[in-house]
């Protein structure tokens, strides 16, 4: 059967027979950096043209549809314009942390995408403490932003930055716990383990209460992580113009930009991984007939399947809600989310326990 | 009591947020309510209300005849001088003097699309056109004469 | 350049002073203050110290340039006053010129009038609620909002000919007749209206973040509220009786059935309802009138140039932000000898200091939002 | 309360001021030291309560400048026009942003357009025209734009 386990098989089969082990690891590991690259140039063209036609749609317009057929090459356009446009400096700006800031932002994202199972066996480094890491090294994010806002010299950055540095470390407390519902259940922070232990039936599905409000709380906390509306706090254009990117433009821009939407993406394609089952086809008990249907269809459209449909809610959130403010959004987090979270683990605890669930 | 009036907020809340969620994602599925007009491919089919204020024109019928006799009422009633009447002296078949105009220069850059002048034209001889593609390279393109070379004034007008 | 030296120095680095307060411009340009509207911010942290308003961006000088235009010239100078109500900014200056000349209106004009102040008022309200929800970031409302307005765009350009600075009134009634279709146009309006309005609620109203954004901030006592000459909308948010197609109707505002929109919150959530209940009372008037228009002359005899006997004329006029007033001095000329724009949003402005002090960044947006200020209306 | 009784009331709190009732409204005329006392009484007059201005502008006459106050009672309904009339030369009038919020910025915006002093008045700045204005006072008639005046 065709599946990117097989073909990544292949590859490493001629490799290995081709050069000796060493050289192997080496290309191998040049050709999952290539791929990475070209996942996220792919992704920040499908997700910019799907913000977009999402939005339009939810406000009785078109959308992009003038470049190409359909507005497919609209992204393409908009990355030539960005890459041609003049990267300012701005004069008092720190001109070496200003410089670096877009960069981490990218780096960080990049380095997300090594515990992602994206097919049956089609994963870059299984790493026993896959969860623990992606959680770990998305608070690196904060950083960039960080600089960002402070290199700027400018205070609309600035706030901008200290808005995103509180929010994203208060909400990471709610999503860690959130996650941890899982592992409890689990009981394995290995990204695959997690997997296979949903093989009959999805968390969301077996795990009842605690698993339906840690998803909740989950993904209310990577919309605040990833600060997309309605809690933008950290661009708020019409409080602080642009917050931490203001002074930004041309390709550093765009690699915000880019480092928002891979963010997004990870932070769905972690969700669907822990609460939809990544690439787990859906079963139905023992309806065989409907159950074979579904293992034809190729374990990685499974997987962007869940993630892109997470990534809608996520959209759907922004082109519905108004903003929060930046007191109301420390209340949300440690008076609703984080309390509610910890009673949820308690309960999961309990239920995993017991084995309550399915 | 403390942990139900929690409770009540939680979920009054998830239900406002539901409500307007349901409502965008009807607009997500129903694109029959969309309602963008594209411009400038809709440019045959695009009607103009009969009463738009685009421009103002001097109509002249196909013996290249105006209406206009030259009395400046049009310049008078302008508040921000766009309307600009030369005269001239033309010498009628009897060998009398009468006034006509040489040019009625119009600045379209600085009309406001009032209508007072077509209110203030005793004769009729100009009027309000629907067009609305103004935008041109050049700004001296903006100051349009708008009698047609070689016109003259309409019989019986006076 | 203007202010280019105080500019610098206020955004010079170095920026927190002993106190750890500072300032940021928001505007000139800024996306939240639809304009050019620049205001000096005193910060402490997130909290507002200090709001400074700088004005005069696009100050055309309206009351110089109206004592050189002869009366019948100015009136369409007052459209790009408060573009927004165009249409009731005509109205007020003609109303003042009918009651120096005193001229009676006939019939079917004033109902044409009313009728088209409410159009804009609803209009204005459509598109300060889309603007609103978009200050507070959500972006749909806007969209949703223009959807509406646009068939009051339409109406307004198929009877008088542009779809914002409309200039259909002439002293002594209206330029040209109703169009033909009017009626039937105003009434798909309607019904399209009552269609769409439970939306407004469901997508804005009742969300829990904007209620949340919107309840207790930007507090203005009904004291304070008269004392800073706040009118309109956001006067009767506090709880202002000051509506004054009530207080000193005008035209036929006294025959007919509507009420004044008042709410006892005195915060942004009040003033925010006023605009959204006023709406269904100007849609109310309209349903009274838009069967019962009357025959007859358009438009009153006039002579074609217009002499006001010398003396001082004032009206007062509801428009969508507030109480307009406009201030005729005349020495008997064909011109205005002194001409007066009170204008709401001048006013309502002025109170923006008072009510932002001790709130946040974000609250500002929102109170500016509240007040509905339209820039070239606050500079003139 | 109608026009004879606010004369009335008025002649009580300030004996020297001059009424012209001609127009839609009471007008009260006076010079600009008897203002400040009475701009005190008319607010918190309990009869009168004239608590909400709403115009504030000057005129100028060629001659002579004159102060226009428009006030309104929110409780009776009544009106009050005042007029002062201040030399041109040297325009000077006690600020009423005290009795009345709404006059500090009106009164700037007078301040700037025809160039009376307001004394005690709590910020006293140029709110429209750029820092640093220099030259006549753009609603003064005598102001002349070289470059921007409208002339038809």
């Amino acid at each position: 059967m065709w599946s990117l386990a097989h073909i990544a098989n292949e590859i490493h089969q001629w490799l290995n027979n081709t050069f000796n082990p060493t050289w192997t690891l080496i290309i191998e590991m040049v050709l999952a950096g290539v791929a990475v690259i070209g996942l996220f140039a792919a992704l920040g063209l499908v997700l910019v043209l799907m913000e977009r036609r999402v939005a339009a749609w939810i406000q009785i317009r078109l959308g992009p549809n003038r470049v190409g057929p359909l507005g497919l090459l609209q992204s393409m356009a908009d990355t030539l314009k960005l890459i041609v446009k003049e990267g300012l400096t701005p004069d008092g700006a720190d001109k070496v942390m200003f410089n670096i800031a877009p960069f981490i932002a990218m780096i960080v994202a990049m380095l997300l995408m090594a515990p992602i199972a994206f097919a049956k066996d089609f994963q870059l480094w299984d790493l026993n403490i896959g969860v623990l890491y992606v959680t770990a090294v998305s608070s690196i994010m904060v950083i960039s932003i960080l600089m960002a806002g402070w290199s700027s010299n400018n205070k609309y950055s600035l706030m901008g930055a200290m808005r995103s540095g509180a929010q994203i470390v208060s909400y990471e407390l709610s999503a860690g716990l959130s996650i941890m519902t899982i592992i409890v259940l689990t009981g394995s922070l290995q990204v695959s383990d997690i997997i296979q232990a949903q093989s009959n039936g999805w968390w969301i599905f077996k795990g009842h209460l605690p698993v339906w409000i840690s998803f909740i709380i989950f993904i209310i906390a990577v919309t605040a992580e990833t600060n997309r509306a309605p809690f933008d706090l950290a661009e708020a254009e019409s409080e602080l113009t642009a917050g931490f990117h203001t002074e930004y433009s041309g390709m550093k821009f765009a690699l915000f930009f880019l480092a928002e939407y891979i963010n997004v993406f990870i932070v769905c394609a972690i969700g669907a991984t822990l609460f939809l089952g990544g690439w787990m086809p859906l079963h139905f008990g023992s309806n065989n007939a409907f159950n074979n249907a579904m293992d034809y269809i190729p374990s990685s459209v499974w997987f962007f399947g869940k993630t892109f449909f997470l990534i809608f809610l996520i959209m759907w959130f922004r082109w519905t809600f108004p903003r929060l403010r930046i007191d109301q959004l420390l209340n949300l987090e440690w008076k609703y989310l984080l309390p509610i979270s910890m009673f949820n683990l308690l309960l999961a605890t309990a239920m995993a326990i017991l084995g309550w669930h399915f | 009591m403390f942990l139900t009036d929690y409770i009540k907020d939680v979920t009054g809340a998830l239900k406002s947020l539901a409500t307007g969620m349901k409502r965008t994602l009807y607009y997500f599925t129903h694109h029959k309510e969309i309602i963008t007009e594209q411009y400038p491919d809709n440019r045959a089919t695009l009607v103009m209300a009969d009463r738009f204020k685009g421009e103002v024109v001097m109509p002249h019928d196909e013996k290249n005849e105006h209406r206009c006799t030259g009395c400046t009422a049009c310049e008078l009633a302008c508040p921000n001088g766009t309307i600009k009447v030369v005269t001239k002296f033309d010498i009628t078949p009897e060998g009398k003097k009468k006034k006509a105009i040489d040019k009625l220069v119009y600045h379209l850059e600085l009309c406001t699309m009032c209508n007072l002048c077509v209110q203030a034209c005793p004769s009729d001889a100009i009027k309000m056109a629907q067009t609305f593609e103004h935008s041109v390279f050049d700004r001296s393109k903006l100051t349009k004469i708008l009698n047609n070379p070689g016109s003259k004034i309409m019989e019986g007008v006076e | 350049m203007y202010r280019e030296t105080e500019i610098l120095q206020q955004t010079s680095p170095g920026i927190i002073g002993e106190t750890g307060e500072f300032t940021i411009n928001v505007g000139p340009q800024h996306p939240a203050t639809h304009g050019v509207l620049h205001l000096v911010i005193t910060l402490s942290g997130e909290t507002i110290k200090k709001v400074e308003p700088h004005l005069g961006y696009i100050h055309r000088s309206i009351e110089k340039m109206c004592e050189s235009l002869n009366y019948r010239q100015f009136i369409y100078v007052t459209s790009r006053m408060d573009y927004l109500s165009a249409h009731i900014n005509n109205h007020a200056c003609a109303l003042c010129v009918e009651k120096g000349l005193q001229i009676e209106v006939p019939p079917r004009a004033q109902v044409i009038r009313i009728l088209m102040d409410e159009l804009t008022r609803v209009a204005s309200h459509e598109l300060w609620w889309g603007a609103m929800a978009m200050d507070l970031g959500a972006f749909t409302p806007f969209f949703h909002a223009f959807r509406e307005r646009e068939s009051i765009n339409e109406i307004m350009e198929e009877t008088c000919g542009a779809r914002l600075t409309m200039n259909y009134i002439a002293p002594g009634g209206v330029v040209q007749d109703l169009h033909p279709d009017f009626q039937r146009r105003v009434k798909e309006f309607l019904k399209l209206y009552k269609r769409k309005i439970h939306e407004y609620d469901e997508l804005v109203t009742g969300n829990i973040i904007f209620q949340n954004r919107m309840k207790g901030i930007g507090m203005l006592s009904a004291k304070d509220a008269i004392s800073y000459g706040v009118t309109g909308p956001a006067a009767r948010g506090s709880n202002v009786s000051s509506d004054i197609r009530k207080i000193q109707p005008y035209e036929i505002y006294d025959k007919l059935e509507f009420d004044e929109v008042l709410e006892t919150g005195c915060d942004s959530f009040a003033r925010y309802m006023v605009r959204i209940r006023e709406m269904q009372q100007s849609i109310r008037i309209i349903e009274q009138l838009i069967d019962n228009i009357p025959e007859g002359d358009f438009q009153a005899k006039t002579k074609a140039v217009l002499k006001l006997p010398k003396g001082e004329f004032y009206t007062r006029v509801e428009t969508a932000r507030g109480e307009l007033g406009v201030y005729i001095v005349s020495e008997g000329g064909t011109t205005p000898y002194r001409i007066k724009f009170r204008s709401p949003g001048f006013s309502n402005l002025s109170v923006l200091d008072h009510i932002a002090r001790g709130s946040k960044i974000g609250d500002l947006v929102a109170m500016m939002g509240t007040l509905d200020l339209v820039i070239p209306d606050i500079d003139r | 309360m109608s026009k004879e009784l606010l004369k009335f009331r008025i002649t009580e709190l300030l004996p020297t001021a001059t009424f012209d009732d001609s127009g839609e409204w009471l007008n009260v005329e006076l010079t600009a030291a008897e203002w400040p006392t009475l701009a005190g009484a008319l607010c918190k007059d309990s009869h009168l309560a004239l608590d909400y201005m709403f115009c504030l502008t000057c005129i100028d006459w060629k001659t002579h400048l004159t102060m226009v106050y428009h006030m309104t009672s929110t409780s009776f309904r009544h009106s009050v026009v005042v007029k002062v009339k201040l030399d041109r030369d040297k325009p000077e009038v006690v600020s009423v942003s005290k009795c009345w919020r709404t006059a500090e910025f009106h009164e700037r915006e007078v301040y700037e357009m025809f160039g009376v002093n307001f004394l005690h008045h709590p910020d006293l700045r140029l709110l429209i025209l750029p820092d640093g204005w220099e030259g006549k006072n753009p609603l003064r008639k005598d102001f002349e734009d070289p470059i921007n005046m409208i002339r038809l």
